[in-house]
């Protein structure tokens, strides 16, 4: 399709057009469920919704290289689309926010945003910032440990970074050479806390040096150099020369929760320039600019994504709901007779009200 | 007096503190222009500036070392960990070093912060913005606990905290946060730390409970008055560590009966050193067991409202329980 | 039968499981070449290389969770604390993640590994080298926790540890490492965890405990017996959580009365959940109040050995609490 | 004294004869106490020790600049140097290790190693590695906050710098441009475990990019040169210029403690070759090159510090022991009446033996 005199970016770096416009479809879904929960939050069918618009580009094109089935992911509470571009469904997203009993995230017990998914190789997310990392790498240890050719991914925020289990995450993973790819999405704000009252001197990237590995800096409204970085770094890792720290640059386009007012910290003006940098127009621009995109595609793919996301909230909203009969079960694994292990509650009659 | 909700009274705590003494500051997440998640320090930033209301980084163990720093050196800081779910980075500093300076420097070196947390279920905030994780304190040598459940008791506890030359962990429960106004004197009105409060008088069982199960427990009381005739008293207590267990002592003569609620799963749970306490103290005035009523033994409170309706402890679930032990 | 001691108990159980299953790997800080700072991975970096018994960096958080992340993706590893002083920084890891993943992922992830940590006083470790933190984590749903007291529970029970499915806390009484020296049966043969044991027959009074307690209060039963006449049941606990109130109750129910023992610390220690529980149950069958015996209310075990001994449980403070129980 | 034709360097960093002396008596004095705590401990009368052979240098250079009663100091257990080049006397030193009631440190409730003096604004230390980085960025803040001329120095061990806590302090105290130095002793080894196991890249230094502050790395077998480093911080901290991370890379002389044996894990050859770098001998040929110190005064050092130790030792043991009259005293400085407040133990009269 390209009629443009240079090689586009992608195929420098071994992707098809299709590739690309899947990578463009991807954001669009991951958007596009996004929306739907922000509707359901509102329709008061969903409590919290914590969002991932802005983020898109950097997610799925950071994911794009992980290998489904074989490689691991350790996400944050933001990613929709890479635990979508890792395996999980729009219906696996929509059911864990609502909360059914057979969400596989966890049955309705997590709040939403708190991702999981066993099939998928995805680690289930508490709300802690950062524990995950350090999963990840452990993740990476295990495979190293077992000459396993396994790679783990872990996102977290620039606020986050500067836990201190972050710091000993990727400095072991730095010792060992792990195989592991820590993506930073830096989008500014620590809810209301903005980048330069978080991280000393700016930049996450700037860290990586002092735990001997690569730091980049991509700009994440930028799908194909996000790709470029993580391709690299997925390459890093197979060879066994180590993790790498990419800090994706990107824009949170809507206030930090269903929870919080961005009004309330931060400047109308910036809030609108925000837009400029959202990655959905900014890649479809330039997929268009390449040839890749036109007014027919761009039309048939949202229509998709519409459907499949209606599809995906219908057959969510059917499911049932949990009950109390097993809320005491899967606590261990191995439940052993005695006091402190959980028992079914006894119920009550409690009075007349 | 004024009628304020709990929310109200704590953030009035710390602007008169700070106001009053300027080596008063606060520190935490969010704390500053957004004024905290819950926005217990709304105001005070655009009041106190970017010093004495400090927005931090993301790190709850500097959260807490550095006021043990601040605090060593002199000033009286307040850090605010966002939820008390989220302490555990800080715990390395709170059980090894804040908690201890003063007895391992043989009394030369002090530790006079106090670090709010609102915890607590009950607000759709499933295992990790539920959390009532007080027992892991409690057993702390060097921390005084708070804990309280009326807006009076805010206001006057968190003053005493903030004065103490001891490290306080004061507890906030959010559910309770907006739940009711009431009267809150003015003024400086301190409410020492170390008593309990008799928040019910009766004589047929004593109620043991603390932060918001005084609301549940109190319910659960009229409606013992109500359809049993039963005249519960109920003992908030308010502080708990140390333990006013005179007070409880005094109640426990009188009823003979027991019962502690927190909404903590049971198992290690702080009412296990109630119950111990009273059961050790009450031998010669029980007639029936010293009964704990208390959250399930899993590791949180889920989120869908079925099962953290299950989670929580009713007006209902204490009735039932009450009613057990006064047929003894 | 092998004459051991409890290291070398531990030791061996490590070696025949890292024999027996590949999955198994060791790691903390100093494991490797070094064998730890005690000597409980002695031989094992010698024998299976730099990648199953790994030396990590000075970091505890780090150990816990990528552990728990190993464990997820399908080894069985064993993560060692130094001292159970310094399992802070992996509190986080603890009770955030290793205890909960399984019930938040609705049992589709577990973390199946062992946390090992030498715990205790009465080695001349001052503060932060002899604490008895195991209330910090009997509290915690998810973890089971053991705290062996001879030889064979020690094998036997790590042996458990390693091959159960769920996240287990081994807690190592370090005065106990090379205390004494008794039989441990050869080849594989396992402990259950959630057994406690009668150590010693009795029909006077129960004495619970575990871990050094062991020993400290079967020399107090044996000058009892000696001098007062006085048969005392001993039940060591062997697991923490859960906890075998079966045997437990089957004693008290049998003398009437019930004596806790620990070393920690007594306002929150574990001992409180033990005595509230018999309390509760063991109502109709108690002719003395439970009580408690446990260290005293300072932050720590102080360095001095005047200070030391004042702090430490000995066998003549557990007689004296056994004869007063006794008198009642 | 100097005759060199270069201007000593000591002189280029504003220091007269007299000063680099006093350094040079400074480090004798540290290593005559720590050398006579191996002996009191080889007698049985020191349960353990924990020593900073070899650091010496390091601490006294880098401590120099410290304006006693104004400065504040959190140091870590090797610190014998860095404490008494602040105030502390040989004395005091001892007296900790005896573990005496009136022990400034602690009243004999810690350690051996666990320094700490009010009179001195030395901050109690504990055990747990790292902790005390967090309790000098404080005091740091606390200055901050009140517009106070104060600098907080913190030291630690290369080992320790990979500690969570010691990231939240650096980059919190690069976010704010806080008056602390961070002096990182690396020496190499954590216990048993080697610099190449323990930080990634191998270099501490390299971190403090990554926090937006100045990070450099010093021989810290010379005192002069860490005295430059440790200079420029303080003069930096003190213009609100922000901190400074000090990596001196030093030698640990001995094993790791009294528990410890570094044959175990260590070659003999590499034992070997650290005197080579032990900075005493190295500052003095270096004093003795540029003229400041001859025969007659080292000898006259050595007998002074020698003397010093000797009559340090003796008052320090006839102090008095700690009694349990007291021992539940000074947990609370507020202590309140209830259950959990710490009373005296009942005496037991508790069976025969
Ligand atoms: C340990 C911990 N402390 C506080 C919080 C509350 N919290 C949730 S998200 C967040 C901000 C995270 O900022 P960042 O890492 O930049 O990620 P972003 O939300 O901007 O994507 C905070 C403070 C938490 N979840 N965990
Ligand atoms: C949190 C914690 N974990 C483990 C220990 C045990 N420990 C004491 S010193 C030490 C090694 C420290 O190495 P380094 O920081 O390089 O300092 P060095 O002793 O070499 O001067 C260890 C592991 C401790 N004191 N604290
Ligand atoms: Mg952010
Ligand atoms: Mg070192």
């Amino acid at each position: 399709m390209a009629q443009t005199e240079i090689r586009p970016r992608h195929a420098e770096l071994g992707l098809v057009d299709e590739d690309v416009l899947a990578m463009y479809r991807a954001m669009l879904l991951a958007r596009a469920v996004d929306e739907r929960m922000w509707l359901m939050q509102r329709a008061g069918k969903i409590a919290f919704i914590i969002s991932g618009q802005g983020h898109e580009g950097a997610q799925v094109a950071i994911t794009w290289p992980m290998r489904k089935g074989v490689d691991w992911m350790a996400p944050f509470y933001r990613s929709i689309a890479s635990t979508m571009t890792f395996g999980m469904s729009a219906e696996d997203i929509i059911t864990a926010h609502l909360a059914k009993a057979d969400d596989v995230s966890s049955g309705g017990r997590q709040m939403p945003g708190h991702y999981g998914g066993a099939p998928y190789n995805i680690v289930s997310l508490s709300s802690p910032v950062g524990t995950q990392v350090l999963h990840a790498v452990g993740i990476a240890m295990g495979a190293w440990v077992r000459g396993d050719d396994v790679v783990a991914m872990t996102s977290f925020g620039e606020g986050t970074s500067n836990q201190g289990e972050i710091h000993e995450a990727m400095n072991f993973a730095g010792v060992h050479r792990l195989p592991v790819i820590f993506a930073c999405e830096n989008n500014g704000y620590a809810i209301s806390v903005p980048l330069d009252r978080q991280v000393g001197g700016g930049s996450v990237a700037a860290r990586a040096a002092g735990y001997g590995m690569p730091g980049v800096t991509v700009d994440g409204s930028d799908p194909i150099a996000c790709y470029a970085a993580a391709k690299e770094a997925h390459e890093r890792a197979r060879r066994g020369d180590g993790p790498t720290l990419i800090e994706a640059r990107v824009v949170r386009l809507t206030s930090h929760s269903s929870d919080d007012d961005q009004r309330r910290y931060r400047d109308p003006a910036e809030v609108e320039a925000l837009k400029a940098r959202d990655p959905i127009p900014a890649f479809a621009t330039e997929l268009r600019q390449i040839g890749v995109l036109d007014d027919v595609t761009d039309e048939r793919l949202r229509a998709e994504v519409k459907a499949e996301v209606n599809a995906a909230s219908a057959r969510a909203e059917a499911r049932p709901e949990p009950t109390t009969s097993d809320a005491h079960e899967r606590v261990y694994a191995n439940p052993i007779a005695g006091s402190g292990t959980p028992t079914p509650l006894e119920p009550v009659d409690g009075g007349s009200h | 007096m004024a009628q304020l909700n709990i929310l109200e009274a704590i953030r009035s705590a710390m602007d008169e503190e700070m106001e009053r003494d300027e080596r008063v500051m606060v520190l935490g997440e969010d704390v500053g222009r957004k004024g905290g998640v819950f926005g217990a320090t709304e105001g005070l930033w655009a009041k106190y500036g970017d010093k004495r209301v400090l927005d931090t980084p993301l790190t709850e163990a500097m959260i807490a070392g550095a006021a043990m720093g601040a605090a060593v050196y002199g000033l009286r800081p307040i850090a605010e960990m966002q939820f008390a779910d989220f302490v555990y980075p800080a715990f390395n500093q709170i059980v090894s070093e804040i908690s201890r300076i003063h007895y391992r420097s043989n009394g030369t070196f002090s530790a006079p912060m106090v670090i709010r947390m609102p915890y607590g279920g009950g607000v759709h905030g499933a295992l990790y913005h539920s959390q009532s994780n007080e027992a892991y304190f409690t057993s702390t040598v060097g921390l005084k606990i708070v804990a309280p459940g009326t807006p009076a008791d805010a206001k006057g506890l968190l003053k005493s905290a903030i004065r103490d030359p001891d490290p306080v962990m004061f507890f906030e429960h959010k559910k309770t946060y907006r739940m009711f106004k009431a009267e809150v004197p003015e003024g400086d009105t301190v409410v020492p730390i170390g008593r309990a409060a008799v928040a019910r008088a009766g004589h047929h069982l004593s109620i043991v409970c603390y932060g918001y199960m005084r609301t549940v427990v109190l319910e659960a009381a009229e409606t013992l008055a109500r359809e049993d005739g039963l005249e519960a008293e109920v003992i908030d207590l308010r502080t708990l560590r140390p333990l006013d267990l005179d007070t409880v002592m005094t109640s426990v003569a009188k009823t003979g009966k027991a019962l502690v609620v927190h909404e903590a799963n049971r198992f290690g749970g702080f009412g296990a050193e109630v119950a111990a306490e009273i059961a050790e103290e009450g031998f010669e005035h029980l007639d029936g067991p010293v009964t704990r009523l208390a959250g399930p033994e899993v590791p949180g409170v889920p989120y869908h409202h079925n099962l953290e309706d299950w989670f929580m402890i009713s007006p209902a679930r204490v009735v039932d329980a009450a009613r057990k032990l006064a047929a003894y």
